[in-house]
């Protein structure tokens, strides 16, 4: 069973801190993340906002290297990557003409065996992940799964597009609480962060408020862009809502490397533009966040 | 067959265009409403998705799917598929949404609002069909020139910079040639334009 | 009497077509009296040796003709009668029968006009088709 | 040697202007066998029919033609005057040589030559008829209901009223159904108790009706008239004659916390109970999942202070076998209840409730004894959101219905909530509103006008809490579908109406048919509404699909009325044209090879299994058998049987064939 590794572009630069604990929690696990060779952009959102083919070309590209490798699936840590290469190795088997096209548009005969996995997939696949905590992450989280994780449920076939579960359950595994909140999948703005950075403050604030009057101590992110908007675009959420929001909002792989008791600057903790500190005390918040939140929460105006 | 779609546009109504290329049939729709009602956008469209699809439905009025092509909408759809999650009816709002894009950039209708969101599209392609991969530093810059704006993220940039994320070259991939390939037979051709 | 007149067989259901065909009388349509109908229940009830037997008796054309899907005074006989047809279809072109020799349609109590026109245009495509000749094969057959 | 008589009428010009009836009475008289040949102006008219009779007489013929107009003219006409003359009326068959030949050709010899056709073949079939005996099925004169909810109630007291018997079968421990659960009627408000407690009285104290509630269908065998029942009465676990129903076991049962299905989950209940203190019968229950006694093995409150002594812990379920001619389903419907709309939180959220918990808050009966109180913390909501179409007319939910109550008893819930809290702020999600109906449209307006509800167009896309309050997000698609947001204290979802959980294996027990949805299907969906297509057994109320009590007490009362006509003779009498199933003399037995494709293809289960035994009574062969009693005489079995050892009387092979021969071996002596 080989697992390779796609990183995607982001992960190279802007959300460099997200492959950087990725590849320490494998270290730390053991397990080996091999990249796909001479790996290309999947396209995201610009290549199917402005041509079909090419937004299925340039993921069927990534596939087939990953297939030439060897690899019998690739685990693609950023959502909105892995909801391309999902949806593309989804239309593609199920349309044979097509597959022809696109296998010759990329000079390669695609064939669809390297099965595509979400950072959730892959560390819910790790056996006993509670046995190798060594500092349990006991922070009140809000899992923010965004869009891309979960939708299209018909296609992806992975978590419930409502209120889904996984990502709760796995910060419970490594000692988190995770809350139940109403943002989970309501979306940050995605790829307007530099095009209509406005709007992306606008969807981006509704979420962190609602995390905030929770109580949540951080935001649990899964997707390059989700942090991108959250944590770089801060400024603008702040400057638009007129008010500070310190709330941090973290990778995954960050929490569980924290859990696993690796260095914060392994885990380039350091990188984040709010910075990730815990103030208050768990147990105050603790129970505001069970209750059914008939009284105002801290933070909330 | 899309090499003649430009003459069909004459005959061939918007909605029938959007089945044949995407099977996403708008006759399905009962107007219930549920996608605008639960779009992050919806405030800021000039159509919200359900009256999009409406505007084709009335499908023997080419000045309504005129309007839907020219719409803001179409470029602020984010393809978050909230929408096609909650659809009653499991109408595949956000492949609509594509092919009405395709549509419109191919009969030259684009909403001059969205004219940022299309330029950084392309700066982003152009980035990915060079080097292989996103050169974000390039990205930026290139989006600035087609965007006219300079100062936006002027503050940003440099602390990303010092933390170390963005580079001030870009990474090139050995299967350039091939991308390059790729684009010209995608981008360039009338073929396959959607 | 120059012209070919075709012998042409009508096995029509009770309730619909047989219904349909009144109508078509008392509503004073006109069509070719070549036509000849047998009553029966329902479509379901016409067992398709019968058309054999009427071909091998010198039948140039036959007409099945019971209500509409769904509209089955039994409720499904008309969909039996059809899969059957489907099968009948094959084993009569094997026989060397030419299957536009039969005509396999829908006809309610309320298209008294469609059946007129039904009648007409088979009995102008069988005379088209000329008489049906082989019908002494298939007696040595043995359907007969 | 045959005798036939052959009978050419004119039908004055009708007939004669287009045919030559002289030379086709003349044609018809050199058949062989046929002894008379005669044409007439009129022959449906009284001499016309003297005519047949008296030739039938003189000539003793052994079968009648009439050439005239269509079967499903005269052909009954025909065949009473032959039955008077004392000839089997099944050996008098017409050609239709008006409709099908006069009245379609022009004049000329071809026509002439057509209409001796039409008579020849007739001739040819008569050659081959067989006196035929109409078939009597004698009828057991009581009714079966199943479903003790209004429709029940209503069939039930209607037929008893026509002074037959009717056993009701209730499976809850009383009568009542749905209706009792409700708090106003649309579109009168009138109390829903207050019109129906009266009839299940009348249920209670009819001599002609005897109730099994508690109790459940346990089979049915049998046919139209014929029907064998048996009925399980599961354990009260109490004495039914001794029980006065005083209620001092329910006042002293420990158990008290248990969610009551009554209230829809929304009060309690004891483990002995009885729903509702209106409940026929008024005697309770022990719930055995709940009483501390069946659970722990000790407590038998209940028995010791019961002062009959009436309470029977060791009490088992009993098999009841009884004989009904007649079975009316009205067993009612349900709302979609669980987990199956997750963007709403239903389930999920205490103050999001359904549309029968509304009604049990509004009952004055109910847990809050009309008040309007929220679940969660029974404060009285300020904003009530009201969404239509919960899951109704949602193919993703699985429904593609309407569910076609939901919009009338939204209405009655919004201006309920407005009645009982004035200053409370009534909001209603709709996507259409379907008020068809007398007074309905009126009553919707009353909503809006009088009562100030507000009505949004459009569906909600998602509910969740907030700070207490439930956030409610929609959109009107009337103001250019701008989202929007309300913040309720509580939402009641009018979930859609469907088919009760145990429907399917219901239907599959009595042999009726079911459509995707699992609601019983009519016989046919214009004509005949309250049948099945199953002889005998008919439909009344919610399950055959959503109905309101107006529709559903106008089904009942249609469905009792076919019972009553079936039950008005002592026998059934049905005409003789069905399929049977060949009888020859031993060893054969049967041509029948017993492949029982015939009975697949049965659409009326009318084809049983019939095993032939030797004199020792060991088995020699199993055949098919008809049962004239649900047969329909469709034929579609004839045609499938392989062996031709199943024949429909009236239309044989032998009548078919013939027929057919007769037509096309025409012979020039003919014309």
């Amino acid at each position: 069973m080989k697992t390779g590794f796609y990183p995607g572009c982001s992960m190279k630069g802007s959300a460099r801190e997200y492959s950087e604990s990725l590849l320490a929690v494998a270290a730390a696990l053991g397990r080996e993340l091999p990249e796909i060779p001479d790996w290309n952009c999947c396209g995201a959102t610009a290549a199917h906002n402005l041509n079909q083919d090419l937004s299925l070309a340039l993921p069927a590209r990534i596939l087939a290297a990953a297939e030439k490798d060897g690899m019998d699936e690739v685990l693609v840590p950023c959502a909105a990557c892995y909801s391309r290469l999902s949806v593309t190795r989804y239309e593609l088997l199920q349309d044979e003409d097509l597959r022809q096209k696109i296998s010759g548009l990329i000079e390669t005969n695609y064939r669809g065996s390297a099965k595509v996995l979400n950072i959730i997939e892959w560390l819910t696949s790790i056996p006993d992940l509670e046995t190798k905590i060594k500092a349990p992450f006991a922070r009140r989280v809000a899992c923010y799964y965004g869009c891309l994780l979960v939708r299209p449920a018909g296609i992806l076939k992975f978590d419930r597009p409502e209120e889904p579960q996984s990502m709760d359950q796995l910060l419970k595994k490594i000692g988190a609480t995770p809350l139940d909140w109403a943002f989970k999948t309501e979306c940050c703005g995605a790829g307007f962060s530099v095009s209509r950075t406005d709007l992306v403050a606008k969807l981006s604030g509704l979420i962190l408020d609602d995390a905030v009057a929770r109580g949540a101590e951080a935001v649990i992110v899964a997707c390059p862009m989700c942090h991108l908007n959250l944590d770089l675009r801060r400024p603008q959420i702040e400057k638009r809502a007129g008010k500070k929001i310190n709330i941090p909002v973290i990778y995954i792989t960050q929490a569980l490397g924290l859990a696993l008791g690796i260095a914060p600057k392994k885990l380039g903790l350091q990188r984040h533009t709010v910075a990730v500190k815990f103030s208050q005390s768990t147990e105050g918040a603790a129970n505001v966040a069970q209750s059914s939140g008939s009284k105002t929460l801290p933070g909330e105006k | 067959m899309r090499s003649d779609t430009h003459v069909q546009h004459d005959r061939q109504t918007l909605a029938d265009c959007v089945l044949e290329k995407t099977s996403v049939d708008v006759a399905r729709c009962n107007q219930c409403g549920k996608c605008s009602a639960g779009c992050p956008l919806a405030n800021d469209m000039d159509f919200p998705p359900s009256q999009i699809m409406h505007l084709l439905q009335l499908r023997d009025f080419p000045e309504f799917a005129e309007m839907a092509l020219r719409s803001h909408t179409i470029w602020l759809c984010l393809t978050c598929e909230i929408c096609y999650a909650r659809c009653p009816m499991e109408i595949d709002i956000p492949k609509l949404m594509d092919a009405l894009r395709a549509e419109s950039l191919a009969r030259k209708k684009t909403n001059p609002k969205a004219k940022d969101i299309i330029a950084f599209h392309r700066a982003f392609l152009d980035s990915v069909r060079y080097t292989g991969r996103l050169f974000e530093m390039g990205q930026i810059v290139d989006y600035k020139i087609r965007s006219r704006h300079f100062l936006q993220d002027l503050l940003q940039a440099p602390a990303m910079f010092f933390k170390g994320k963005l580079h001030l070259f870009p990474e090139r991939i050995r299967g350039r040639s091939l991308l390059g390939r790729i684009f010209a037979r995608t981008l360039k051709s009338k073929e396959n334009r959607q | 009497m120059s012209e070919f007149q075709p012998k042409i067989v009508a096995f029509v259901c009770n309730w619909c077509t047989y219904a349909g065909a009144d109508l078509t009388g008392t509503s004073r349509m006109k069509y070719s009296p070549q036509v000849s109908i047998i009553r029966f229940p329902c479509t379901g009830r016409i067992d398709f040796m019968l058309l054999l037997k009427a071909f091998a008796n010198g039948a140039d054309g036959i007409i099945v003709s019971g209500c509409h899907p769904n509209d089955c005074h039994y409720t499904s006989g008309n969909f039996h009668a059809r899969r059957r047809w489907i099968l009948f279809r094959g084993l009569l072109d094997f026989m060397g029968i030419d299957t536009r020799r039969i005509e396999f349609s829908w006809i309610s109590a309320a298209e008294g006009a469609k059946w007129a026109q039904l009648v007409n245009t088979t009995a102008e495509n069988i005379r088209k088709l000329g008489p049906f000749a082989n019908y002494e094969k298939l007696r040595h057959q043995g359907v007969s | 040697m045959a005798r036939i008589g052959v009978f050419i009428c004119h039908c004055g010009e009708n007939i004669s202007a287009t045919v030559d009836v002289q030379k086709v009475a003349a044609a018809a008289a050199r058949i062989p066998g046929v002894a008379h040949s005669v044409d007439y102006k009129y022959m449906c008219s009284d001499p016309g029919q003297q005519m047949i009779k008296n030739a039938i007489k003189e000539k003793n013929l052994t079968g009648v033609v009439v050439a005239a107009c269509s079967p499903r003219m005269h052909e009954p006409t025909f065949r009473r005057a032959c039955a008077e003359a004392g000839l089997n009326p099944f050996l008098c068959e017409m050609a239709n040589i008006r409709e099908h030949c006069s009245w379609v050709h022009e004049k000329s010899d071809a026509t002439t030559n057509k209409a001796i056709d039409l008579v020849r073949m007739m001739i040819e079939k008569v050659k081959k008829s067989k006196a035929l005996l109409p078939i009597k099925v004698p009828v057991t004169k009581t009714a079966l209901v199943l479903g003790g909810g209004i429709a029940g109630i209503q069939a039930s007291l209607d037929i008893a009223n026509t002074g037959h018997q009717v056993i009701l079968v209730e499976k809850e421990p009383s009568i009542g159904g749905h209706m009792s659960q409700l708090s106003e009627t649309f579109p009168t408000l009138d109390c829903s108790q207050c019109i129906l407690t009266p009839r299940m009285v009348e249920v209670a104290q009819h001599p002609n009706i005897t109730l099994y509630s508690y109790a459940e269908l346990e089979s049915l065998e049998g046919f139209i008239g014929n029907f064998k029942a048996r009925i399980r009465k599961k354990a009260r676990s109490l004495d039914e004659k001794l029980c006065t129903g005083c209620g001092l076991c329910i006042q002293k049962c420990p158990a008290k916390k248990i969610p009551s299905e009554f209230d829809a989950n929304m009060g309690i209940r004891t483990a002995i109970y009885v729903p509702f203190p209106q409940a026929i019968p008024n005697k309770p229950v022990i719930d055995r999942g709940h009483c501390t006694y069946y659970l722990k093995g000790k407590c038998r409150l209940c028995e010791k202070i019961c002062p009959t002594q009436a309470i029977r812990f060791d009490q088992e379920d009993e098999i009841i076998a009884v004989d009904v001619g007649a079975v009316v389903l009205a067993t009612g419907f349900d709302i979609k209840h669980g987990d199956f709309f997750p963007e709403y939180g239903y389930g999920k959220y205490k103050d999001i409730i359904d549309g029968l918990q509304f009604e049990r808050l509004a009952s004055a009966s109910g847990p809050t004894l009309g008040e309007i109180r929220r679940p969660s913390d029974g404060k009285i909501p300020e904003t009530v959101v009201f969404v239509a179409c919960a899951g109704s007319r949602d193919p993703a939910k699985g429904i593609e219905y309407c569910s076609k109550i939901c919009c009338m008893y939204t209405a009655k819930h919004a201006m309920l909530y407005k009645h009982k809290v004035h200053e409370g702020k009534p909001y209603v999600f709709y996507m259409d509103i379907r008020a068809g109906g007398k007074m309905y449209e009126e009553f919707v307006r009353r909503a809006m006008e009088e009562d100030g509800v507000q009505y949004i167009r459009g569906r909600v896309s998602r509910i969740y809490e907030r700070n207490g309050k439930l956030i409610v997000k929609g959109a009107d698609t009337l103001l250019g579908a701008r989202p929007m947001e309300i913040q309720a204290d509580m939402v009641v979802l009018a979930t859609a109406g469907v088919a009760n959980a145990g429907a399917e294996e219901l239907a599959q027990k009595v042999h009726i048919s079911y459509d995707a949805y699992y609601f019983y299907s009519e016989a046919h969906p214009k004509l005949r509404p309250v049948e099945t297509n199953t002889a005998g057994i008919f439909l009344a109320g919610a399950c055959q699909a959503p109905k309101d009590i107006p529709e559903s007490v106008a089904q009942a009362s249609a469905a009792a009325s076919k019972v009553a006509a079936l039950f008005s003779q002592a026998e059934l009498i049905r005409e003789p044209l069905i399929a049977v199933v060949d009888r020859s003399a031993p060893p054969l037995y049967s041509t029948c090879v017993g492949c029982f494709l015939c009975q697949s293809s049965c659409p009326y289960q009318a084809i049983e299994k019939e095993e032939i035994r030797g004199r020792d009574g060991q088995l020699i062969k199993t055949v098919a058998k008809v049962n004239p009693g649900l047969c329909q005489g469709c034929g579609t079995c004839v045609a499938l049987c392989r062996s031709k050892s199943i024949d429909i009387q009236g239309f044989s092979h032998e009548q078919v064939y013939s027929e057919v021969l007769a037509l096309l071996n025409r012979r020039e002596s003919d014309v």
